[in-house]
């Protein structure tokens, strides 16, 4: 059994990755640090994502630890520099 | 006290402080706030002639809303107004207002001051500066607290065995 | 830094809070505040209808003059706009005015509540305050430091014999 | 020799002592300290303005040992509530 998350990445975490969405599939049971682990994986651009970035499920902001579920919403956030 | 607040937006709309202003306020508020921030013509010393601001719109219209409404907690009124402005920006154009009152001055600078420091904190936006000899680069950010660790932080220093 | 500042002023004219916020502002300033002080419609819990401010107008001036440029030498900028009005005041009726804008925010912060913290220690101004029921009564002031006593205070605790 | 002061009342002294403006005729090298002093010792109303009152000398706070010149502008200021 396999759950597809949405990836989304923004500003300089997009122009790393050269995309602003990718579907992932990941194992049942996978946390936003498995995602992470299995993107870092494939190697460049990918790497070059930190072990433990900021990270948003479902447009609030999450620990690496939480499961996911399908359809989740996953987005890196670069750190932020609003105002 | 309530946790609504008046007014709450993030998007490519140019944004009019006085209109900001204009959102709060009452006959029971002896005090009012406007802080606005604009785009400077230097960073770190550097010359810039523009700011582009990209955001991750949805999660930071629910980020910022969350802003607010804490930050009307503090302020003990509703009357809290704030607008993010995303896209383009030249040299003077407002990125930022937010616009507080309450019966006493000092939860006004409290909760104005909360805003715009939650804002850097928080707010899913970053923004690229376009540098005077054409190159352009992002600003460095703050890493959002309770995010980006592989285990919660312990709520206590020691645990008893 | 300069000590001069852009505006000042003490008197009966109507506050327009956003022209006192126009006089602020340039392309090196990355955050502008403004202040608005407002007649609110009670104090200490009892019904307000009207306020009248008195001034020792000559001195007033002076001694805004002096809040404005301390304000100006702790923002770094002359960016400082300030205006104090005077007379009969109806609720909702702006009293004071600060405007203030600096390169970082912290300093707009810090010295507009300056600006408003020193007003009223220091202004020699009073507000007779109008209640609901007919009657009328000054407000209860702050002595201002430096004055008062017959002799200088000690600059220290402690004097060699 | 003496020497005369314009001295002003403001707010709650102004309503206290009925006017606002009072010449007074003092000893040559007297203080603030000294037309306080002088005030008070002609009765009511003068005798209920505190002994320490907050004053200006030519519109700038002063302290009660302040010496007086000719023609100065004393003023009274009752505790101060601006904003």
């Amino acid at each position: 059994m396999t759950l597809s998350v949405n990836t989304l990445f923004f500003a300089s975490y997009r122009d790393l990755v050269g995309a602003s969405t990718l579907e992932v599939e990941l194992s049942e049971g996978a946390t936003v640090g498995d995602l992470v682990d299995e993107l870092r994986r494939r190697g460049a651009p990918f790497d070059a994502l930190p072990e433990e970035p900021a990270v948003a499920v479902n447009q609030t902001y999450a620990l690496l630890d939480e499961p996911l579920g399908p359809g989740d919403e996953v987005a890196f956030i670069p750190p932020v520099a609003g105002g | 006290m309530s946790a609504r607040v008046v007014h709450c937006a993030v998007g490519p709309d140019v944004i009019d402080p006085v209109d900001v202003l204009s959102r709060v306020g009452s006959d029971e508020d002896g005090a009012a706030l406007l802080f606005v921030g604009v785009v400077r013509n230097h960073a770190d010393g550097r010359p810039v002639s523009g700011m582009r601001y990209d955001a991750y719109a949805e999660m930071a219209r629910k980020e910022l809303a969350s802003i607010a409404h804490e930050a009307a907690q503090r302020l003990g009124t509703d009357r809290v107004a704030v607008e993010h402005r995303t896209g383009e920006l030249s040299i003077g154009d407002v990125s930022v207002a937010i616009a507080v009152s309450s019966p006493h001055r000092a939860e006004s600078f409290d909760a104005a001051r909360y805003v715009i420091e939650e804002i850097k904190k928080r707010l899913p936006v970053w923004k690229k500066e376009h540098y005077d000899d054409g190159s352009d680069g992002w600003v460095e950010g703050t890493v959002p607290p309770g995010t980006g660790r592989r285990v919660p932080a312990m709520p206590d220093a020691e645990v008893e065995g």
